[in-house]
């Protein structure tokens, strides 16, 4: 039987990779973009199943909109992506750093 | 509530300000209509503040012309002011000097005069505002506002390092007051008002009244300024123009001895007398210590800084030995004499800091040195300003028929009841502030001709005159007859000293 | 162990490694290749708790749209393959232990044995995406509203960053074609009615 | 008869008067308008003055004891201007205007050159109105009011010629030393104000009585009897103003002003003001034997050891101002033994007869085209014989020779130490005794070398290149001729009253009643054997001082007049004593040392390592040096890179659930 | 629960913004680059439109839409103040836009569009609106940064501002997740009335709820910009266009308090003991960090954004009181924050000009002597953010650590005025670089003749001087909002 554990501890799992993707990836923004996607789905699955395990429809409908979002999100950041590689010719994340101090 | 006796502070309080503004827009590029929009406002000004005094009921004591506004109904904050005799003596030296400043920089100043003139009158209400605010919120809110113009007025027209010492000067006594802020909301948290007679009246324990008391004490302290929160003010007098340190010396060091006569004395008065022996021990060091480090100043200004460190001592001296006289040996009438002499050590430090710092600038005007070194023989060259310097010198020493003997005079009186040892540490001014100031007077005045630059001073205008004159004619008068002083605030300070008696915990 | 749940543990094994991969990928394509495989390995679970339309959502949306855009900035921007720099690898095991901890505090505060609970009998009497969409179009209309507007903001955005003139390039103006008149569009040019000469009369066109 | 307060306010301001219209207005009054005005002030003081003492003498007119304002009221206290005129009072009133009037007078001659005219009369006028305000005083502050105020006229007048290093090094010297007095006085008075709770003469001294058994804990547990703490302050203040050993220092040093000034204010009136005050509060002072010890001891040793430099001095009018010390040492010395009567009647000699020794001093100084040193003159007697025989009038007054007036007081002084039974009174009488032989020979030494013997000056013809300033020393460019008038008539004023006021006034002063109440005496000097001036006078030459006095000018005729070689073995002889007489007991060396340089060197170090170093340096911009470092650093967290950044969020996370799970764990 | 057109009716700013952003959308296809100042007017008309209507809405707390908005006093003061700013800011930047070859109608539309976004989120009910209106707030304001398209840095800045943009909201959105299963609900006042124990959540789990909170807590932190979520806000606030800093330093600090009073106290109310310890470790966090770096900066672009950092932290000082008052305080905080930043940036857009900035601190050097009343101005903006009597930012500092030492954090705000003196220091060196400085070329400034800018800046800084004096009214706005008497 698949329990709520299940999916919680799975979605705690795929967060932490995705968060940790997000500070340990040095090199590549896409890469980047990529791990917060990852990151949204862990929240989302976990909002599918308390939706689920709950029985409330809203939870799903939460994901929805996070999942229309997400899209929108990914086609800003791209673009704000193709900007910046426009003007540096590069995405390495290490080499983004005239901003700082 | 909304009850006013009269309008008259309120009008004390804007009037410069609004002349402030009107200066700098009317005047703001012609130099010549800004000097004389400042000298009228400033002496209309002291004209409105003259009914103060004749209009004051001093038998009485008490808060009068008073003026109760809601300000801010969230927090209970009102507008509130009221004068007694300590703040109308502290309002109307003042508005004397104010003119006399303006007057004084008639020809320093050239560079953005319209602000200048402008810096002053706003600082001169908002000055009054501190003597006049019966709300500790409002109070504050004067108390630090001053900081602003005098920041500009030490920045753009001082000397050389005028950005340390301004900068210096306002990030200390930022630093003291912000403390006295958390004080007082504290307070009001607890007593849910910012009225300074209700918050006399609140009950606070022991310990409450202790950190309240440091509270306040750190702010007042550097404001007075007292041993050893007192390096800002020899760099700030240093490096502020002369009629930036007048009214520093003359009027915003009071504000701290008038601070602790508001704040300290009545709301935390158990504490007060807790600690009093650390003020005592204080205002000693600044009197001894101070005065040996003035002792040995190569400029002129930094000397005459240090003296003021030095004669603040006696205010708060005298302020705080009230308590050990009412309290431990019962000698009312000397805690009278105590405060009343630091009050009155202040009124005469306004007139004789103001002249001397006047005097130091007439001669930076013409030699562009304060070095004393740089000085020798300018009574040779000029014999009218060495008489107004030699008269100041001894007021700032102690010499009887000046001002400046009448407070330490009382002070040393009424701390010899305290403790003779007391009265020792405070009498050594007699020795100690004597050498600073007349070597120093000996250094500049007397001897020879000592350079081309002496040889070739010109004595003072009418203008100089008149401004040295007046001072000097506050010192003298002061000096000989302090009775219409004394009578105008001895019911309040009275009532001041009776309060003392009342414990809170 | 049912099926299910063996199931479960497959495709969550798939999901994790694969999500790895996403964030330790050298290659950027591969990167999103392994992500589209996480995304189908996320579908299926929730087709294993019966979120159907989600998980049909997920792939159509996400895979079908959002990784393809992915894949063409990938594809369009000419990304060199970098190695791995130093400080990358010396800082990698404080990152892992940073994740860890996290991990680990997250299941402490979740407190995994408070959630052993079996799914719910499903709602009677309707599908999954009905059951959704009653509750999309009544309780939640307004978000779905400000959703739609996300994504208008969005194209807006995204016009708006990368739409460029390039110089050579011809373009519509089409504020010039809406305002354009007729007086605009056609010359009427006189000709004599004798030709002298067979020569082709000159027209121009609204560009 | 009763005093009228008009003619005391009149007294007192029309010298102030005088002084403000030739101070101001100066150039408007011109010299002749100076001197006239602030002379007419003067007389007029002096005429109202001798009018009072009249009054009060023989009109019967009553102690007078008014306020004229009040000065500050503060609850009960209050503090007046206002005037006690008694006996006392009035006699020093007489003895202020009188030298005064007199010093005026002569500074028309002797100022006659200086540019400083009439700011000089300004000063001296200023300075009749502040001794006046002193002895017509009937309260402490007041007291203390002119007390100082003559204290800065003192300090304005030795400065006077400004332009002289010395000068305006001597009147720092004399304001901070008179300080350091006032010091001690002030405290008194505070002492006085805690018991008595207030400053009036009258009051205070009517319940003097309520100090016996006073204690104050000054130091550890011993308590100290208040009126002994009261009576040594106070007596610190004379001890700065009457220039009583070791406050002394200062009074030789302040002839670096004009004479006129030595002979009104470092000789007669002003440095007498520690010995009137002394007199004044002698009801406080008899309170206490250990006080009037230490003042016997102290005017003793002043008296003798003070003297002793006199001997070696050559400036003409330090040896004076050497006596001027050593003759105050006498007063204080007959203070302590109790005798304030023969205090002030010494007081009252030694104004005339040491006014009159400045004055001439300064008249020999006019011939010597402003040349003070002994050594260069001798022989003068020809040239301004007025000058010559009053000062030798002077003289004997002052050596005490029988008849002359300083006879009549120093032998009461003497013989009221040797009665005395107080600590210290041995040890006092012997120094008294001998400072009657060290007077003598410093006395006729002054005169020999200046009147009598070779003259030691050269008079050059024809050096009319310039003034003398630049004169090599005892080279004249005139030959030395008898000063004018203005300065002659006031030395033969002077030397009737040094001749004669003794022989007048002892009967009543010292042995009738004349201070009845204004001061309090102990014991019962002299009351026995009084019978009339002229037997004293007879018993003088058998009395031991006589023959002190009597040795010394014997030593000192030998030597400068019949073998002046020997002075100059002497010297050799006796080396080293000289050369401590000469440094003074190295006492300013001292002082310079400890005082001065150890001040500024304690101030320079409290400066350089107290302000500078630990506050400003290490506690202030310490701090904004700190603020700037640590600023540095996490700014260095800022580094551009969007990994650590994402990396702080998350580790801001984690601290947020690892806090979380701390406060949860249970 | 059924659509009905009163609650379309309650909506009506929003509605009227909407229509108005999008009529602007389209009107401005239509229009030549010369006729663009239509748009411009248009947008600020939009929104003192909105604004007027925000003003007539009825005083009663009203819900539409299931809840999912809310309608009380708290939103109508910030949306005052939101839709006021932001006009402020279109009056601001038009010149500087223009300059730029950046006057286009997508800033506009993107602009109302992020206020929408605002509004919405101060007004929102449940979990979903929360997250929809700060998407749309934040999506636009990603897109606003990277609006110089040929900007290195502004491309970088609005990459760092997505990135930690997009990562904060994942979190967020983690916490939305564990508060939604802890209470099985997404409708604030729901959450709040079963309070982390309901019958549809997991009743038996009660660390899950608080658990979701961190999450939460961490969202809002990285809107307001508070240590250590605040590593964007330096680089987004340099990299942008000026134009855009000053919008985002603005009016977001108003939605960003509606966000975390929504989320935290409508909905977490009950975690309150939890939250506001962990306010209290960010805001003393965030004054240390702020104020001190800000003191290494040279531009003071970035200077501001360290400062707001600081100013965060005071403002989480009121917050952390979870009382009305320390709400109405941290209100009256965000809405004098707001108004003096947007005097500071007035400024510097003022002084901008075709290839110069303006944003180096050095660059305003004497300005006093090249033109007073800007100096003036600036000198108002720069003593208020500092915290000095009586300009305005005092009075807001007063109230908040009133609020801290009424919560028991004495500690809190002693760290936080001894900053606060550190604080003071940088502003200092403004004033003194504008006032103390001799300027490199001493001739009269030359002011772009665009009296729009010129008067609403005017205004806006006087403000500051007015309002320090005549606070009451605004505070009592607030006090009221929060039901409290005022």
């Amino acid at each position: 039987m698949i329990t709520l554990a299940h999916f919680i501890v799975l979605g705690a799992v795929l967060f932490c990779i995705a968060v940790a993707g997000v500070f340990i990836n040095r090199k590549n923004l896409i890469v980047l973009l990529m791990a917060i996607e990852l990151m949204l789905l862990a929240v989302n699955i976990n909002f599918v199943a308390f939706s689920r395990y709950l029985g409330d429809a809203a939870g799903q409908v939460f994901v929805f909109f996070i999942l229309t979002v997400a899209a929108a999100e990914s086609a800003i950041g791209l673009a704000i992506l193709v900007t910046l590689f426009r003007n540096r010719a590069t995405i390495n994340v290490g080499e983004i750093d005239e901003l700082k101090g | 509530m909304m009850t006013s006796d009269s309008i008259l502070l309120s009008l004390l309080i804007w009037l410069p300000i609004a002349g402030g503004a009107l200066v700098v827009l009317a005047g703001g590029s012609n130099a010549g209509r800004a000097r004389w929009l400042a000298l009228i406002v400033s002496i209309v000004i002291f004209a409105v503040s003259i009914p103060l005094l004749t209009g004051y009921d001093a038998a009485a004591g008490t808060m009068q012309f008073q003026e109760h506004h809601v300000w801010i109904a969230a927090i209970n904050a009102n507008y509130h002011l009221g004068a007694d005799g300590i703040s109308i003596a502290l309002i109307v030296l003042t508005t004397f000097v104010t003119p006399l400043v303006v007057l004084g920089a008639w020809d320093a100043v050239h560079e953005r005069v319209g602000q200048y003139m402008a810096a002053f009158l706003v600082l001169e209400g908002l000055m009054i505002g501190v003597f006049a605010a019966m709300d500790a919120l409002l109070f504050y809110v004067f108390f630090e506002g001053m900081l602003i113009p005098m920041f500009i007025i030490i920045g753009i027209w001082g000397g050389p390092r005028r950005v340390y010492a301004t900068l210096k000067f306002f990030l200390y006594t930022f630093f003291g007051s912000i403390f006295m802020l958390i004080g007082l909301i504290y307070l009001y948290l607890h007593a849910h008002t910012w009225d300074l007679a209700q918050l006399a009246a609140f009950h606070l324990s022991a310990m409450e009244q202790a950190w309240l008391f440091f509270a306040f004490l750190l702010g007042f302290a550097i404001k007075v300024p007292m041993w050893p929160v007192h390096t800002w003010l020899p760099d700030a007098h240093v490096e502020a123009p002369t009629g930036g340190s007048v009214i520093l010396a003359a009027i915003m060091l009071k504000i701290g001895g008038y601070g602790f006569i508001r704040f300290s004395l009545p709301i935390v008065p158990d504490a007060s007398q807790e600690f009093a022996w650390l003020i005592i021990a204080l205002s000693i060091i600044a009197i001894i210590y101070v005065g040996y480090v003035a002792l040995v100043q190569e400029d002129m200004k930094k000397l005459i800084a240090y003296s003021s460190v030095a004669h603040m001592g006696f205010v708060t001296l005298g302020l705080f030995i009230a308590f050990a006289l009412m309290r431990v040996t019962g000698n009312t009438q000397a805690a009278y004499l105590g405060v009343q002499g630091s009050m009155v050590q202040m009124i005469s430090h306004g007139f004789v800091s103001g002249a001397m710092f006047t005097c130091v600038g007439v001669l930076y005007e013409r030699m562009h040195t304060r070095m004393i070194g740089d000085y020798g023989g300018v009574v040779n060259t000029m014999p009218w300003f060495a008489a107004f310097w030699v008269l100041f010198s001894m007021a700032n020493c102690g010499l009887p028929g000046t001002s400046g003997f009448v407070g330490e005079f009382m002070v040393i009186l009424a701390s010899f009841a305290m403790n003779p040892w007391v009265a020792a540490g405070a009498a050594f001014t007699l020795i100690i502030g004597a050498a600073y100031t007349l070597y120093l007077v000996k250094r500049i005045i007397w001897g020879d001709v000592t350079n081309d630059h002496v040889a070739k001073l010109k004595d003072i205008n009418p203008r100089e005159a008149l401004v040295l004159g007046l001072f000097a004619a506050g010192v003298l008068v002061l000096g000989i007859w302090p009775e219409p002083l004394t009578h105008l605030m001895d019911a309040s300070v009275k009532h001041i000293v009776d309060q003392l008696l009342i414990v809170k915990t | 162990m049912t099926i299910n749940l063996i199931l479960f543990y497959v495709f969550s094994a798939i999901l994790v490694l694969s999500a790895l991969g996403v964030v330790g990928a050298k290659n950027s394509v591969h990167a999103v290749l392994l992500l589209v495989l996480c995304f189908f390995t996320t579908s299926a679970l929730w087709l294993l708790i019966q979120a159907e339309f989600l998980a049909i959502v997920l792939v159509l949306v996400y895979v079908g749209a959002v990784m393809v855009l992915f894949l063409f900035v990938v594809m369009m921007l000419d990304i060199k393959i970098e190695p791995l720099r130093e400080g990358f690898i010396r800082y990698l095991p404080v990152g892992v232990l940073v994740a860890a901890v996290m991990l680990a505090e997250m299941l402490l505060l979740i407190g995994v044995h408070n959630l052993q609970v079996a799914a719910p009998a499903d709602p009677a009497g309707a599908s999954n995406t009905a059951w959704l969409g009653m509750a999309l179009f009544t309780q939640f209309l307004l978000p779905f509203e400000v959703a739609a507007l996300i994504l208008t903001v969005a194209v807006v955005a995204a016009v708006m960053l990368t739409l460029r003139k390039r110089s050579g390039a011809r373009y519509q103006n089409p504020s010039q074609q809406v305002a354009v008149k007729a007086s605009e569009r056609i010359r009427i040019v006189k000709m004599p009615s004798i030709a002298k000469m067979p020569i082709a009369p000159k027209t121009e066109a609204a560009p | 008869m009763v005093l009228n307060p008009t003619i005391l306010l009149i007294i007192a301001l029309a010298p102030l008067a005088g002084a403000l219209i030739a101070g101001l207005l100066r150039k408007q009054v011109g010299r002749v308008g100076a001197h006239s005005v602030t002379i007419a002030g003067v007389a007029l003081s002096c005429a109202l003055s001798f009018y009072v003492l009249y009054q009060l003498v023989w009109g019967g007119a009553p102690t007078y004891n008014e306020n004229v304002y009040t000065w500050f009221q503060v609850g009960d206290f209050s503090t007046h201007i206002g005037f006690m005129i008694d006996r006392l009072t009035a006699l020093m009133m007489v003895v202020v205007t009188f030298v005064s009037l007199m010093v005026h007078v002569y500074t028309i001659g002797y100022m006659a050159d200086d540019p400083g005219y009439q700011r000089f009369f300004s000063y001296i006028a200023l300075f009749t109105f502040s001794m006046l305000m002193l002895v017509m005083a009937n309260n402490f502050f007041q007291l203390f009011v002119g007390w100082e105020l003559v204290g800065l006229v003192s300090y304005l007048l030795i400065g006077f010629w400004f332009k002289k290093p010395t000068a305006i090094f001597a009147n720092l010297k004399a304001f901070l030393v008179n300080r350091v007095g006032d010091f001690g006085f002030i405290l008194g008075i505070a002492g006085v104000l805690y018991f008595f709770h207030t400053l009036d003469y009258q009051s205070v001294f009517d319940h003097a009585n309520i100090l016996d058994g006073k204690t104050l804990a000054i130091w550890g547990s011993t308590p100290w009897s208040a009126a002994t703490v009261i009576c040594l302050c106070l007596f610190v203040g004379a001890m700065g103003k009457s220039a009583q050993v070791p406050l002394h220092v200062w009074l030789p040093d302040s002839m670096e002003g004009p004479t006129p000034i030595s002979a009104l204010i470092h000789a007669a009136t002003m440095v007498t003001a520690g010995i009137f005050m002394v007199a004044r509060m002698s009801p406080l002072f008899v309170l206490s034997d250990t006080a009037l010890s230490t003042v016997l001891v102290i005017g003793a040793t002043t008296a003798f050891f003070t003297g002793l430099i006199g001997i070696v001095q050559n400036d003409i009018k330090r040896v004076v101002a050497y006596s001027t010390l050593s003759q105050l040492g006498y007063m204080t010395a007959a203070l302590g033994a109790g005798a304030f009567g023969a205090g002030i009647f010494h007081l009252m000699t030694h104004a005339f007869f040491k006014a009159l020794l400045f004055l001439g001093a300064g008249s020999v100084i006019i011939a010597m085209h402003h040349e003070q040193d002994m050594r260069y003159m001798g022989g003068l007697r020809r040239y301004m014989p007025i000058t010559w025989i009053t000062m030798w009038v002077g003289t004997l007054a002052l050596v005490a020779a029988p008849g002359f007036s300083g006879f009549y007081s120093k032998d009461a002084i003497i013989e009221a130490v040797h009665e005395s039974t107080r600590w210290g009174s041995g040890y006092a009488y012997w120094c008294v005794l001998l400072g009657a032989f060290v007077t003598a020979l410093y006395s006729f030494r002054l005169l020999y070398m200046t009147f009598h013997g070779k003259e030691r000056f050269v008079v050059e013809h024809g050096g009319h290149h310039g003034h003398d300033h630049h004169q090599a020393p005892g080279h004249l460019a005139h030959a030395p001729h008898e000063s004018p008038w203005v300065v002659t008539v006031p030395l033969i004023l002077l030397a009737i009253p040094s001749l004669a006021i003794g022989w007048l006034t002892v009967g009543p002063i010292l042995h009738g009643d004349y201070f009845g109440a204004a001061i309090r005496t102990i014991g019962e000097h002299g009351h026995e054997a009084f019978a009339g001036s002229l037997t004293m006078m007879l018993e003088g030459f058998t009395a031991p001082p006589f023959w002190m006095a009597f040795a010394g000018f014997a030593v000192a005729t030998y030597v400068y007049i019949f073998n002046p070689a020997l002075a100059g073995r002497a010297k050799q002889a006796l080396h080293p004593l000289w050369k401590l007489l000469d440094h003074k007991y190295y006492v300013d060396e001292l002082y310079q040392l400890v005082f001065a340089r150890g001040g500024v060197a304690l101030g320079r170090g409290l400066w350089k390592s107290g302000d500078v170093g630990v506050i400003d340096n290490i506690l202030i911009d310490g701090t904004s040096i700190g603020v700037g470092r640590m600023a540095g650093v996490v700014r260095w967290i800022q580094s551009g890179y969007l990994y650590s950044y994402a990396f702080a969020m998350i580790l801001g996370l984690v601290v947020l659930l690892g806090g979380l799970w701390w406060v949860v764990r249970v | 629960m059924n659509f009905n057109l009163h609650d379309l009716a309650l909506l009506a700013p929003e509605d009227f913004l909407l229509g108005a952003a999008c009529a602007i959308l389209f009107i401005d296809l239509f229009l030549k680059q010369t006729q663009r100042a239509v748009t411009h007017w248009l947008a600020i008309a939009a929104l003192l439109g909105t604004l007027a209507i925000v003003l007539c809405a009825p005083g009663q707390v009203q819900t539409a839409f299931n809840g999912a908005y809310i309608h009380d006093t708290v939103a109508t003061v910030l949306k005052t103040f939101i839709l006021g700013l932001v006009a402020v800011v279109f009056v601001f930047s038009r010149r500087y836009l223009d300059e730029r070859k950046l006057f286009i109608g997508e800033f506009y539309t993107l602009m109302l569009f992020s206020t929408l976004g605002m509004l919405l989120l101060v007004s929102a009910g449940n979990l979903v609106m929360v997250y929809l209106g700060l998407e749309l707030f934040a999506l636009s304001s990603y897109a606003l940064v990277a609006i110089h398209r040929d900007s290195g840095v502004a491309s970088e800045a609005a990459m760092k501002y997505f990135v930690l943009g997009a990562l904060a909201s994942g979190l967020l959105l983690y916490g939305l997740s564990m508060i939604y299963g802890a209470t099985g609900t997404l409708d604030l006042a729901q959450i709040r009335a079963v309070g982390g124990v309901g019958v549809n959540g997991l009743a038996q789990h009660p660390t899950l709820f608080a658990f979701g909170l961190v999450f939460v807590v961490v969202g809002i932190a990285f809107k307001f910009g508070a240590a250590p979520f605040h590593m964007w806000l330096p680089d987004v606030y340099e990299g942008s266009p000026t134009a855009v800093t000053t919008f985002i330093a603005t009016a977001p600090k108003l939605a960003a308090f509606g966000m975390a009073y929504r989320l935290l106290e409508s909905g977490l109310g009950t975690l309150a003991p939890h939250w506001s310890q962990m306010l209290a470790a960010l805001a003393a966090l965030s004054l240390v960090i702020g104020n001190l770096v800000a003191i290494a900066q040279t531009n003071i672009k970035r200077m501001l954004a360290y400062s707001t950092i600081s100013h965060m932290g005071f403002l989480l000082l009121g917050l952390l009181n979870a009382t009305p008052a320390g709400y109405a305080a941290a209100m009256f905080y965000a809405i004098c924050y707001a108004i003096m930043t947007a005097a500071a940036f007035g400024v510097i857009l003022l002084l901008a000009r075709a290839g110069f900035e303006a944003e180096m601190i050095d660059d305003f050097k004497g300005l006093n002597q090249r033109n007073p009343w800007y100096a003036f101005i600036m000198l108002l903006a720069m003593f208020s953010l500092a915290g000095v009597p009586p300009l305005f930012g005092f009075f807001a500092k007063l109230l908040v650590l009133k609020s801290a030492i009424d919560a028991g954090f004495l500690w809190l705000a002693i760290i936080a005025i001894v900053m606060a003196i550190v604080g003071c220091f940088y502003y200092l060196r403004v004033v003194k670089v504008m006032y103390f400085d001799k300027p490199a070329d001493t001739s009269a400034l030359e002011l772009p003749r665009d009296l729009p800018l010129r008067w609403v800046l005017s205004i806006n800084g006087l403000a500051l001087l007015v309002l320090g004096v005549l606070w009451g009214p605004l505070i009592g706005w607030c006090y009221r909002a929060f039901g409290l008497p005022g």
